[in-house]
Formats: C-alpha cells, structure tokens, sequence
C-alpha cells in the first residue's frame, strides 16, 4: 500500500480543503483542523516498532525517468524522526491557529498554505532522492514566502519575505547544482544509492558538490553568514515562525547534512566547514539573543544558535555527538515552538510583543507564565528536562574529545558551548523577568485587549510538558525514536542508555557554571544591550546583503542604459558589425587565401565601365548631399544606374521593375521629405570617424559577399531546369515570370502578402484620427500657426480626422 | 491653369497608359511583363489621375477600394493556389489552351495568379500614393511658412 | 497515422485566405466588418489548431513528411516539410493564437480594430507557419518578411508616439536581420547552386570551410536577430511594451520563437558540426544574452518592459540547449536540442500568460508603473493566483514546466562537460526569481495606490471571463507539462531526433538528392577535433 | 572581371548605406536604406553567371538543345525571379518605413530619429559628445512635445530612486 505518498496527498489536499470551507472560530473546527497531522502523526508513530528494527519503508514514483527525476520516499530511522516532530508540532500549530485567527477572513488562506508547507516539509525528510528533496524543499521556500509576507501591505513583511525567499532560492539553487554534480557522476539521484557508492567521499566532483550542497543547507538552516533572513521572517504571522522558523523548516539544512553524514563525514572538509560555520554561528546566534526586546526577535536568535549547535554536532563523528544531535532536535522543537506560541498569545492579548512595553503578565495569563517558565527551564538545561539532557551531551561530546585525542577541537566546542548557552540563558531569564514578573514595564506600557482562552493556550502547554518529563521517561522511548536516527545518521546501528543524573561530573558542574553566569548576563542586560547598539551597522550580514543587491540593481540599471539607452545608430552598427565578422573570419582566418575568378578574364566594355561610375558617384552624392532635393535626384542616379546594369546584363524584367519602382519611390520620398522638418540639432554632426569605420568595413562586406561566389562554386545550379522546362511545363517563354508565378508562386504569394500588408499597414498609419491635429499641436507649439494665415479647419478636414472613410 | 493642361493630359493619358498596363499584364507569360510590372504601371496612371485632380477627389474615387482591392488580389491568388488542388496538389497549375482562328489562346491559374498579383500591387501603391499625397495638399500653405521658419531658426 | 501530404498547405492556406477575405470586405460599414471580420478570424484560427494538432499527430507518429508546391520535383520547386519539431512549433502558435484572441476581443479598442487588427492577426499566423514548414531557404526570407511585416503593422496600429518611436527601432533592425537572411540564401545559391534545403545539406559537406563559415555566420546572425540573441536584442525591448498587451502576448509567443526554431532546423541540417566547432562562440552568446536579459529586467520600471527582457534572458537557455545538441553525453546526442525546444514550449505558455496577466493589469489600472501599482492581491485574487504561478514557473520553480526544463538544461550542460554555461545559468535563475518576485510584490503586494479603472461590478461580467480564463489555461498547462513530463520529453526527444536525422529529410523530401551518405564529416582540416558525424547521426 | 567590379560596386553602395544610417535623422536613414537595398539586390545578381545581352526568354523549339547549352546562352533567370520578389518586398518595407516617418513627424514634429533626443539629454550615453549636451536648454524648450521620449529615458533620477529603494 503506497502509505506514504497517501499521508503526503492527505496533506496536500487538506488544504485546498480547509481553504474552500473557509473555516470560522470554533472549538470544533480547532479539532477538525488538527486532525490531518495527527492522524499522519499516529501513523508514524504505529511504524516506529518496526523501523526500530532496521526495517524501512520505500516508496518509488517515477515523473520523468529520463532525467532521472522521481518521487522516491523512503522511511527510516531518520525520516520518521523528524517526520513525528513535523506532524505532532504540526497538530498542535494547526490547533492553535484556529483561535489565532479568529475572525480573520484569510484563515483559509493562511491553512491553504500551512498544510502545504507542512506536506511539503514531510515530503522533504521522508525524500529518498536528491531531486525529490529539492522539489519539496522548493515547495517549503514557496510557502514559507507566502507566510512570512502574510500581512501583504506591511512592508517590513514583504521585505522580510523577499529576503528570506531570495537567500533560500539563492541556496537552493546552488544546491541543485550540486545534487545534478553529485548525480550525473554516480548516475542515480536516489540517496541511498549514493551514499553506498563506494568512494563517493574522494570522488574528483565531491569537493565542488558538496561545497554546493553545504550553501543549501546552511541558507536554509541560516547558519552564518545567512542568518539574517530568519529574524526578518519573524514578521510572519506567529504560528508560522513557531513552526516553520523554529521547529521545522529552518531545520532542513541540517536533516540534510544529517543525510549526508554517513557518506561524507570523514572528509576534512566536511568536519571543518561544519565546525566552524556551526561553531561561529552558535556562538553568534547566543550572543546577539540578549540584546532584542522583541520577543519574537529574542526567541529567533537563540534559534539561530540552536541551528548552529546542530550542525557544529553533524561535524563530528563520535557517539555523544549522535546522541547530543537527536535529543537537541527534539528538545528544541519542544520547548521552542511552546515559547514561540505563547509569544504570539501575549501578541495577540496585548498588541504588542515589545518587551520594553510589558510587565507582569503572571498575573493577567498565568497559565501562559507556567508554559514559558517550564519550556524556559527546558532551553536553560535545568536538570531534569530534555534540554538539560541534550546539554549534558553535547558538552559530554567536548570533554571526551578534549580528555581523548582532539584538545583543541574538544577545548573549543567545550567553551564556545558553554558561552552560547550561559547567554540564552541570560536571555531567556531576561525574558520571563521583564515579560511576566516585573511590576513596571520600561516604556508605557501595553493593556490586556482579552484574556487568552483555555484552548489557545493548550497545545503551547501540551508540548511544553512533554518536553520537560519527555526526559525522565526516556529510556522508555530512547531506543524506538533516537536509536534508528542515529542509525540513519552514523550508518552503524546504534543501542542507547541515557541517563540524566551522572553525579557531579565536571559536565554538570559547567551546566551549573552556565545557569549562574547566565543570571549575571541578566543582571547585566541593559549594559549589554548598549553595547551591542555600539557594534557598527554595516558589519552585519543584513547590511552586506542589502548592499550586494543594490549593486546589482545599480550595476543592472547602468548597463541597461548603456545598451538600451542609446540612439538606433550603435545598435544598428552591432548587427553590421557583425557581418563583418562573419566575412572577415570566413575570407581571412580559413582559406588558402587564394582568390580564383571563376569569372571570365574579359575586360569589361564601356557601357560597363560608364555604368559602375555613374552608380559609385551616384552612391557617394547621396553621401554627400548638402539638400534633400539633391539627396533623392543622386539616390535616383543610382536606381537608374542598377536599372541599366539590369538591361546591360539580360534582365529586362527586372530592369522594368526596378525602373517603376525607382518613379514610385521618387514620389514617396519626395512626398515625405518636404513634410518632415529639419532639425536643429541634426547639424552637429558626431563620430565621423565611427561611422567611418563601420562604412569601410561593411564596403568589405559586400565585396566579400559577392566575391565568395565566384571564388566556389560546389554544385551545379538549379537554374538550367528552369530555361529547359520553361516552355513544355511552364507554359511561357519568359522564364523569370514563370518562375515567379509558377515555379516559385509559393514565394511570390508570400511577396504580394507583404505588400498587402504594407497596405493595410500605410493605410493604418497614414489614416488614423489625429494625425492632422497633431500636426496642428506641433505647429502651435512651435508658434507657426495663426499668423501664417493658415485656413481654417475645413468640414472636409474634419471629417479625415475623424476617421469617416 | 497648369491644372487644366494636366487635366487633358489625364484624360487622355491615364486610360492609355492603363491600357499599357493590360498589355504588359497579357503578354507577361512570354515576353517582359507580368503582374508586377503591370501594377506598377497601372499605379502610375492613377499618380497622374491624383497630379491633375487633386488627392481628395481621387481619393473619393478609388480611396475606398484600395485595401479591398489588395484583399481581392490576395483572394485571387489564394484561389489560383487552390485551385491547383483540382490539378493534385496545391499551387499546381492548370492551363486551359484553346484555337480561335488558328491562334491558339491559353487561360491558366498562373495567369489567375499573377492577376492577383497585379490587384495587390496596385492597391498597396495607391493607398501609400494617396494618402500622402493627401497630406501634402491639406497642409500646403502652411508648409511654405514652415520651411522659412526652419530656414530661419538654423541660422 | 498516414495523410495526404496535401494538409501540409493549409497551416499556410487557411489564414492567408481568411485573412485575405477580411481585407476585402474592409470596405463595409464598421460594425458590419467587425463581425464578419471577427468571425473570419475566429474560424481561422480554430481550423488552424485543428490542422496542427492533425500534422503533429501524424509527425510523431508518421515520420518526417514533404510536399513539393506545384507538384515540381525538388529541388527546382518549393518544398515544404513536416516533422515533429514543425508539428510542435504549429500547435504551439495555433493553441497561443486560440488563446490570445479572446483576450484580444474583449479589450481592443474600437480604433485597432477599425484599422484591420483582426486580419492582421492571422497574417501573423501566415508568417509564422510559413517560416516553420518550408523547407527552401529563399522562402524562408520570404515568410520571415510576411511574419515581420505583419508584426511591425501590429505594432503601430493606433499610432501612439511610443508605439511610432518603438516601430521605427524594430523595422530598421529586423530589416537588418533580413539582409543577413536574404545574402545567406543569395551565397547558398550562388555556391552551392541551390535553394532546396534539403538539397543545400547534402552538399554543404563538400563546401569549403569559407562558405559554411559565411553561411552559417550570417544565418546566425539573421536568425539572432530576429530571437533577440546577445548583441542583436535592442529592437525587442524597445519595442514590445508599446503596443496593445494583448499583441506582446502574440509577439512574445511567436516572433522570437521563430527566429529560434529556425536556428533548430537549418544548424543541425546544414552543419551539425558547426556546432560543436562554434561551441564556445554559441555559449558566450547564450550566458551574455541571459545574462544581460535578466539584469535589462531588473531595471526596467513597468511591467511590460521588465517581461520583455525576460524573453531576452530565456532566448539564452535556447541557444544554450542547441549549443550542446552535438555534443556527446550519456543522454545521448541531440538531447540538448529536445529540452531546447521543450523549454521553448514552456517559456511560449508561461510568458504569453504573464504578459496576459501583466497586460490585463495594465488595461485594467490604466498604468503598468510598477510604483503606481500595488495591492492587488486584495482588489483581483484570481489573478494574482495565477500570476504568482505564473512568474514561478518563469523562475524554474517545480512543479511546473519551468523546473523541467531548467533541470534537464541544467543536466545536459553538466553532462557535456559545459560547467561555466551551467554555472551562469543557474546564477541567472536566481536574478530571474529575483526579478519576479520584485514584480510580483510591485504589482500584488503592498498598499493600493490606485483604483481599478473598471468597477468591481464590470470586472465579474464576460469581459473578465476572456481576459482571464486564457491564462488560467495557459497556467494549467504549464503546470501539467510540469507533472506529466516524461511523455512531453518523449515528444521533444522525438522532434529532436528527427531534426538531427539529416539522412531522414534528405530521404523525405527527395532520395534522389542523396549524393553521398550524409554521415561522412566533410574532409576539413579545421574540423578535426570535432566529433564523427557519425556520432552525429547517432542512431 | 566583371564580377570583381560588381563586388567593388556592391561594397561601395554597402559603404554609403552603412554611413548614411549611422547619421542622424530619419531622412537619412531612408536614403541608407534604400542604398543598402540596392547594394543587396546587386548582390544577389552577383550569385548567378553574369551574362551580358541574352535576356532568358526562350522559345517554344529550344528545349530540345538542353539546359546545359540553354545555360550558357542565356542569363541566369533564377536570381532574376529571386531580385524581382526582393525588390518588390523591400519596396513594401520602405514604402511602410516612409509612412512611419511621416507619422513621427506628425506627432513630434522632428527628424531626429527615436532615442537621439534621449541621447542628447542622457548624460551617460555613450554617443553623446558635451558640445551636444550644453545645446540642450535651448532645444529642450523646443521639444516639450516629445516629452514622452523622456519617458523612455531610463536614466530619470525619480526612477534610479526607485531602483535604489528596491
């Protein structure tokens, strides 16, 4: 039974569906909404025995097998791992967004794009193949766009949107690279084939591919320097940040690092950029959480350093890195997206979120205050929660290093741990203080619009709690949930034994350490908030990312008037030019340079000799003409001249053509040259020298053209068929006319179409409307027209520029 | 009263040198001539029509029928292409030859063809012809005003 | 499926006589006209999708068809030719021409249409069918100057001072895009003797390397020119967002279409190892023209403009994807020219419905300055949904035809060993959603400056209908060549095959003409480290 | 020989084509052209064998001699029939370029070609000399009508504004 890809399409279509019945404020429908997830949820959760025991379920659907694109789903110990947290969260957001919105006409829309992120970011952990993991995670980049820029007129969303989206394509697409790098060299995209390839780490691609990939994974996951765009994506409605941007789309770099571990790992490549770009990120993100009042913005900086610590843990290969990994990802995504949630209530009972405006809200809410402090308590590594655990791990991770073999690398992550962590501490404590129990806010402060119902604050709650006992009943559960991901992630099976009081080891000692410094960072936070506001703007990766696109856009707007501001002259010159090219590459740079004159050696007689001078002087008076007059008499001489040219040389049609055209066209011209007016700045006459040039050159052009002919000549011509069959088929003995109108009637019905449409097209411009009232417009614009006693508008007149036929 | 010269030299040119025209248009098959030719001639015979009488009254003339004429030439020459059809196949030609005293006489969609040919150019002629000549007459006063100013706005 | 070769006339029969009887009646009272005009049109054009739909068919299914106008034995006649790629390019114009002319009907103002927009409109359509089926390289001038003609007539209809100022750049630059084309046939006659293009590939082989250089330069040129390639663009963007939205539409889906189909049929007929010796000179065009596409669409302040250097940017993934049509890769060869014309078919839907959706915007707001436009999402949901597709599936996003097609581009560079080309165009896909996104936002987010010209009310009645369901569709089957892809490439694995089959034309059109197996490389010194045309025929 | 001449003659008319169109104004832009025509129409003749005096109309007996002999005695009517259709096509573009201008003038009332008058005003252009630019306030007063073409301008400060803030 193809279950997974059933799960997917439930999702999927959930939300068109939630979307059509455009859902209201109900408890019932609070429910219903819920329900989708948790039944996927469920499901999973049913699957864990058996994946525990080293089986997986695989899913192909093939799309277009000739680019070796397909839908490959494949659950395993890793797949399901994040998949329980994108359901189970997902449930609780989809709850929770019922009373969020209440009221709100664009519910529907905001569920339409919620469950098709969610089915989105499902489809990305349970992919088994690299395009299908992109497809998905473009899917997550789409929605996630859509949700940041929610409030569609608020610009700081919509330029939050934009960033975020542009950074993650920016990735994104880079990472495609890579995976098409990655693929075409070991011929399948599927995951699990290339990860068993042998030798896929030392491939000759493997550095280029995977620096491609890591740019994917670190935009999304907003390690360092792209971490910018997820604080501006806080302006996305709440239960958006809670879960995308916190719980789980920010977290699809790392899965996918996490997938790539087990082939990749032992690179120093993959250790190093991992390390530090983690490293640096976890510390950065830790730091920076203590200077922000907004709540959202606080929250989104630890999560930054939490991303960090993620993938610095994925540098390594060691067995508390693997355990310190997975616990870490669920710790967080169940105290983060809790402190997110009850952000957002306090948002929507307050109308503001700004910590500098709030003040004992334990009083007004404490339900919610209870929530925040126990997924605070979690955050902090207060023993005995989930995030104590994951603490405890990591920092267990730098001590063996440290006391083993690695003492820079393990001294290193010991220290930068424990700075990040003292100040999400200090930050988070910072955050409950100010928020919940001070009595004075700092500013004026902001009122209770209505007090938050049961139902909104429930799941908040529900996850919270989970993650605070999640821990004292671990070994329940350790070997069914984390032991097939660290499975998955380390390629080796895995046998769990966690326990969370170890005696005062100098781990727990730090984890104190940390708690009580971290209070000093609180005490110390106005202090440090005015340094930060001291640290220069334009280090910040925002700025430099704001002023790279602003170069762009200038660069793109110079070049653009460069090429497209100019007169038609250079760019008509481009395509001459460009013939010239061609003839100087085909004559020079290719032959014997040798010229034979297939042409008889006779030398030409007087009329000829008359005729190429009278056509030359013709051509270089038209040049040179000072009047118009003399302009259209000397382009005459030179039709006369082709005329003749035609007669000398056996072409009496075309030289009748050619005659009656040359008369018509002397008519036309001189009709049209008298009307246009001259111009004042026609006279300053600019870049003879260019246009020099580009005469001569285009001279050799022609003379290349027609002398290419004589010079080869590979077949023998078609045209003798036409002087043999003239008569017998034809009917006629003018060969060129009936080449035209029966040989070739197919061209000249094509010709004629042309004039026909030259008519229509002269008629259409010559006759509309206002042609003479413009005129009209020009004249008196030009003080030409009352006292040259021009006549007055005829009827006559009137009625041409009305249009009447 | 250059006009009224004009005007005689109109009525007895413009349908001589119409005639012209069919002449070249018949005998186009076989000697220099054809359905290009023959409009183009035909064309300047109406340019004559528009010197002598002046572009409006021409134009109440013919104005109207120009762009149908060039849409009939495009119809005569899609139908001799169709026609072919009949012959087997498109763009086939079919001659009909007959003997009337001896000569022998030949109709054929060519010649439906290049009759077609013929209309277009004509009324893609005309129509440019007209309207500009048109023009030129309704601003002619002011025209000459214009060209001092200009002249005298470049020095 | 077997026809008679005889149909393969009519994709060029139909609109010229149609279009012809619309010019006749010209004459009649306005109203009168319009009707009949419309309604000549409008079985024009659904008998033309239908022929097309039939040819296609029968192309893939049949083989490679030629008929010979008049019946004359090629090469002295005009030969016609029918294969995939031709069938594909019919119905691609045929379904966009069903589509725009709704769109046309419901919004052209009175003027246009008294000046002959509607006939026009099917001489278009003769253009450009005739520029795809024939098989003569004189004729192909021919149909090229019916299609130009008949575009700079749609262009200046109504006579606006920006439509004048654009229309005298596009004339006088296509017309030297022209010349090329004209004195490329005129040396083909001249040195091979002949104009069959059938009959031209089978002794371009024995030309020396001069004349196919000269030849297959200035068709470069010509047929640059008229796609809008790196340097030969200017005329496209400055003077496409002049006329009525509904004619950019046409012009986007059909004019520098043709100009790159052309380049599909004549390189690998004539010279399929030009392109490989000339690899690095078609790539640089191909990452200059996206390139310089993309960034003209960043600074461009309106919404026509900006789309119109997209077409630019996207003309470069062509070029790129025919570049590496003779080049040995494990998809094997010609697989570049199918995702080629694949992606030639997805940008003719997704950009004939933004500049539908950007020109219904345009008539309904009475402006299409970026910064006096604004929140609409609000004021026309449906619109904007689509738009939004719309502009992602320009960007490559999947699931739609765009993702396809940059994809398969993406893997048959990388394949070929191309990774500079593939590299600037995965940078360009970038600038590209970039750009879009700062239209979408210009355009759908943000506060309403404006009031829509037409009231609510009126924009629900049947005029909204026209305007919007062609998008709609145009949007459903970019999404659906998106999800059902392996049977579009199938299709565009078959054109190709047939366009690079040189021994199949030849064999189509006249088997007498074969004076030699096509599959010998020509003896040339200078195109020694170029595959075997054995490779090159690659069956 | 001939054909040597003819090539010189071609590249000539090329020549004063190309330098016609490259000056300013639409007038001569259309003489450039129509220059630029006639050399590619004498081009085109150059394709086939010049043959002086017999023009190719045969008669009803000749076929029999067969078209090798055919082919030496009389000119080449293929290129004929090829120059005929491209005489009368770009008679139909310059007829319809004619009207154009005519039609600019009407609405601008000016030679200069689209783009020039930007060119002057654009500092950046790259044609544009600064003899040209300081002209400008006299010829601006005189152009108020074509201020449209300023709209096509891109280098208005309101628009590079606009960029920036983007």
């Amino acid at each position: 039974m193809p279950a997974l890809a059933l799960c997917l399409i439930l999702l999927f279509a959930a939300a068109p569906f939630f979307w059509l019945i455009r859902p209201h404020r109900s408890l019932v429908f609070a429910w219903l909404a819920a329900l989708p997830p948790a039944a996927v949820t469920v499901w999973q959760a049913l699957q864990l025995p058996a994946i525990a025991q080293g089986n997986v379920l695989v899913e192909r659907y093939a799309w277009a097998p000739t680019l070796g694109l397909e839908i490959a789903l494949r659950l395993d110990g890793l797949a399901i791992f994040f998949g329980l947290i994108i359901t189970g969260i997902g449930a609780c957001i989809a709850f929770y967004t019922a009373y969020y919105f209440e009221g709100d006409k664009r519910q529907g829309f905001f569920y339409l794009v919620l469950y098709g992120f969610m089915a989105s970011m499902l489809g990305l952990v349970w992919a088994d193949d690299l395009l299908t993991l992109f497809v998905f995670w473009e899917g997550t980049s789409i929605t996630s766009y859509l949700l940041i820029a929610f409030k569609t007129d608020y610009k700081g969303a919509t330029d939050g949107a934009r960033r975020a989206l542009i950074v993650t394509t920016a990735g994104g697409l880079a990472m495609l690279a890579g995976m098409v790098i990655l693929g075409l060299h070991v011929g399948s995209f599927n995951i699990s084939e290339i990860l068993a390839t042998p030798g896929i780490a030392n491939a000759a691609i493997t550095p280029v591919a995977l620096s491609l990939l890591f740019l994917g994974a670190f935009t999304k996951s907003a390690q360092f320097p792209f971490q910018f765009w997820l604080p501006g994506a806080m302006a996305a409605p709440t239960p958006a940040s809670a879960y995308l941007h916190s719980a789980t789309m920010v977290k699809a770099g790392v899965f996918l690092l996490a997938r790539l571990h087990p082939a990749f790992s032992e690179l120093d490549m993959w250790f190093w950029t991992l390390f530090l770009v983690g490293g640096f990120t976890m510390v950065l993100g830790g730091v920076s959480s203590i200077r922000y009042t907004d709540m959202k913005a606080l929250l989104a900086y630890a999560t930054v350093a939490v991303l960090g610590t993620l993938v610095m843990l994925l540098a390594f290969r060691e067995k508390y890195a693997y355990e310190a990994f997975v616990v870490t990802v669920l710790a967080h995504a169940l105290y983060k997206a809790p402190l997110f949630l009850s952000a957002g209530i306090v948002d929507h009972a307050m109308g503001t979120r700004d910590l500098r405006k709030l003040a004992g809200l334990a009083r007004v809410m404490p339900v919610v205050m209870v929530t925040v402090v126990l997924a605070a308590l979690s955050m902090s590594g207060v023993i005995p929660t989930m995030g104590f655990l994951a603490k405890e791990l990591m920092l267990e991770n730098g001590y063996q290093l440290f006391e083993h073999s690695e003492q820079l690398v393990g001294g290193l992550m010991y220290v930068a741990a424990a700075l990040a962590a003292l100040f999400m501490v200090g930050s988070i404590i910072t955050l409950i203080w100010e928020g919940f129990f001070r009595q004075q806010p700092d500013e004026e402060g902001a009122h209770l619009h209505h007090a938050p119902s049961f139902g909104f604050v429930a799941p908040a709650l529900l996850l919270t709690v989970l993650g605070t006992i999640g821990a004292l009943f671990i070994s329940a559960y350790e070997n069914l949930l984390f032991a097939p991901a660290i499975a998955a992630i380390s390629g080796e099976p895995a046998e769990l034994h966690f326990k969370l009081w170890h005696g005062f080891t100098p781990v727990f000692l730090t984890s104190l350490g940390v708690l009580a410094v971290g209070f000093v960072v609180f005490a110390l936070r106005q202090l440090l908030r005015r340094g930060f506001a001291a640290v220069p703007q334009r280090l910040s990766s925002l700025v430099v990312y704001d002023s790279i696109v602003d170069a762009i856009y200038h660069f793109a707007y110079r070049l653009t008037v460069l090429i497209q501001g100019s007169p038609m002259a250079p760019q008509a010159s481009v395509t001459l030019l460009a013939g010239v090219l061609v003839a100087l590459y085909a004559i020079f740079l290719n032959t014997e340079r040798t010229i034979v004159i297939l042409d008889s050696l006779e030398i030409p007689g007087i009329s000829e000799w008359l005729i190429f001078a009278l056509a030359i002087f013709g051509a270089l008076a038209t040049v040179r003409a000072r009047s118009r007059l003399s302009a259209i008499i000397s382009l005459g001489v030179v039709g006369v001249t082709v005329t003749l040219f035609f007669v000398l040389f056996g072409a009496p049609d075309l030289a009748l053509t050619q005659l009656l055209i040359e008369v018509l066209s002397v008519i036309l011209l001189v009709l049209v040259f008298f009307r246009v007016r001259p111009d004042p700045a026609i006279e300053l006459d600019r870049r003879r020298a260019f246009r020099l040039f580009v005469a001569i050159a285009m001279g050799f052009f022609g003379f290349a053209v027609v002398m290419i002919n004589h010079v080869t000549q590979v077949g023998e011509s078609i045209s003798p068929y036409f002087l043999e069959k003239s008569y017998s088929l034809g009917k006629g003995t003018n060969v060129v006319n009936v080449i035209l109108v029966d040989f070739r009637g197919y061209d000249t019905m094509g010709e004629i179409t042309v004039l026909g449409l030259a008519a229509l097209g002269g008629y259409a411009l010559l006759r509309s409307p206002h042609i003479q009232s413009l005129r009209r417009r020009i004249d008196a614009a030009r003080g030409l027209n009352s006292q040259d006693g021009a006549p007055e508008v005829s009827a006559q007149q009137k009625a041409t520029e009305l249009g009447h036929d | 009263m250059t006009e009224i010269y004009l005007r005689l030299v109109d009525k007895i040119l413009t349908p001589i040198i119409i005639l012209i025209a069919i002449f070249l248009f018949l005998r186009g098959h076989d000697l220099p001539g054809g359905g290009f030719i023959a409009g183009l001639v035909a064309a300047s015979a109406i340019e004559l029509t528009i010197l002598a009488r002046g572009a409006e009254a021409t134009r109440d003339r013919y104005g109207p029928w120009l762009i149908p004429l060039a849409g009939l030439g495009l119809v005569a020459a899609a139908t001799a292409a169709l026609l072919g059809l009949y012959g087997g196949g498109f763009f086939r030609s079919i001659w009909l030859e007959f003997y009337v005293f001896d000569d022998k006489l030949k109709f054929g969609t060519p010649q439906l063809f290049d009759l077609g040919v013929m209309f277009v150019v004509i009324g893609m002629a005309l129509t440019y012809l007209l309207r500009l000549s048109e023009a030129a007459e309704a601003t002619a006063v002011k025209q000459a005003a214009l060209e001092e100013r200009v002249e005298e706005s470049r020095l | 499926m077997s026809l008679h070769p005889t149909i393969l006339s009519l994709p060029v029969a139909i609109p010229l006589l149609f279009g012809a009887l619309g010019m006749l009646i010209q004459s009649l009272p306005l109203a009168r006209r319009l009707q009949i005009q419309q309604t000549l049109v409008g079985i024009a054009i659904g008998a033309n999708l239908v022929v097309a739909v039939i040819l296609l068919v029968s192309a893939l299914t049949g083989g490679p068809v030629a008929y010979q106008m008049g019946l004359w034995v090629p090469p002295f006649g005009i030969t016609v030719y029918l294969d995939a790629m031709t069938g594909i390019m019919l119905t691609m114009v045929g379904l966009l021409s069903v589509l725009i002319y709704p769109f046309a009907l419901a919004t052209i103002d009175a003027e246009r249409a008294r000046l002959g927009f509607f006939p026009m409109m099917l001489f278009l359509l003769m253009g450009a069918n005739g520029a795809f089926i024939t098989g003569d390289l004189f004729n192909l001038y021919v149909f090229y100057e019916v299609l130009l003609m008949a575009s700079f007539v749609l262009l200046t209809i109504g006579g606006t001072p920006s439509q004048i100022n654009g229309g005298i750049r596009y004339v006088v630059l296509n017309l030297m895009g022209s010349m090329m084309l004209l004195l490329g046939a005129g040396i083909a006659y001249g040195t091979l003797g002949t104009l069959n293009m059938a009959h031209i590939a089978v002794r371009m082989a024995d030309a020396p390397y001069p004349v196919q250089a000269m030849i297959g330069g200035l068709l470069l040129i010509a047929f640059g020119a008229k796609a809008a390639l790196f340097p030969v663009f200017f005329w496209l963007p400055s003077s496409y967002h002049t006329p009525h939205p509904a004619v950019t539409a046409l012009f986007s889906g059909v004019l520098t279409k043709v100009g790159m189909y052309s380049m599909f049929r004549v390189f690998p007929l004539f010279f399929p190892w030009l392109l490989n010796s000339w690899q690095p000179l078609l790539m640089t065009i191909a990452g200059l023209t996206m390139v310089i596409g993309v960034l003209g669409a960043f600074a461009q302040p309106t919404i026509r403009r900006l789309l119109s250097f997209h077409i630019i940017s996207q003309i470069g993934y062509m070029l790129m994807g025919l570049a590496v049509a003779m080049t040995p890769n494990p998809y094997g060869i010609g697989f570049g020219l199918a995702l080629a014309i694949l992606f030639l078919v997805h940008n003719q839907i997704v950009k004939t419905a933004l500049l539908l959706g950007g020109g219904a915007v345009e008539l309904e707001m009475g402006t299409g300055k970026l910064n006096e436009l604004g929140g609409l999402v609000k004021l026309r949901p449906v619109q904007a949904t689509i738009f939004f597709i719309a502009a992602f599936a320009l960007a490559g996003f999947p699931p739609t035809s765009g993702f396809i097609g940059k994809l398969g581009l993406l893997e048959v560079t990388f394949s070929s060993g191309q990774w500079v080309i593939a590299g600037v165009s995965v940078f360009v896909s970038l600038l590209t959603t970039m750009s879009m996104i700062r239209l979408w936002q210009y355009i759908f987010w943000g506060k309403p400056h404006r009031q829509p010209l037409t009231p609510r009310r009126q924009a629900h009645s049947n005029q909204a209908l026209m305007t919007t369901a062609p998008v709609v569709i145009l949007v459903v089957l970019s999404l659906l060549i998106g999800v059902v892809a392996q049977p579009m490439l199938d299709v565009a694995q078959t054109a190709a095959n047939q366009a690079i089959d040189r021994a199949a034309y030849v064999k189509a059109v006249n088997p007498e003409l074969t004076e030699q197996d096509l599959r010998i490389a020509p003896p040339d010194l200078h195109l020694s480290n170029t595959p075997h045309p054995a490779q090159v025929a690659g069956r | 020989m001939t054909a040597f001449m003819l090539a010189l003659l071609v590249g000539v008319l090329f020549a004063c084509g190309a330098y016609l169109i490259l000056q300013r104004g639409q007038i001569k832009l259309v003489l450039g052209l129509s220059l630029l025509t006639h050399a590619v129409n004498l081009a085109l003749f150059g394709t086939g064998t010049l043959t002086r005096g017999a023009p190719p109309i045969v008669s009803e007996e000749t076929e029999s001699l067969g078209a090798a002999i055919l082919f030496t005695s009389y000119a080449d009517p293929l290129p004929q029939a090829l120059i005929l259709t491209a005489i009368v096509i770009s008679f139909g573009v310059t007829a319809f370029i004619v009207a154009l201008v005519f039609r600019r003038d009407a609405l601008t009332g000016s030679d200069l070609l689209p783009g020039e008058l930007a060119a002057v005003i654009n500092t950046s252009d790259p044609f544009a000399e600064f003899s040209l630019r300081m002209k400008l306030p006299d010829a601006a007063d005189d152009y108020d009508i074509l201020q449209y073409e300023l709209d096509e301008v891109y280098d208005h400060p309101e628009s590079e504004a606009e960029v920036a803030h983007e």
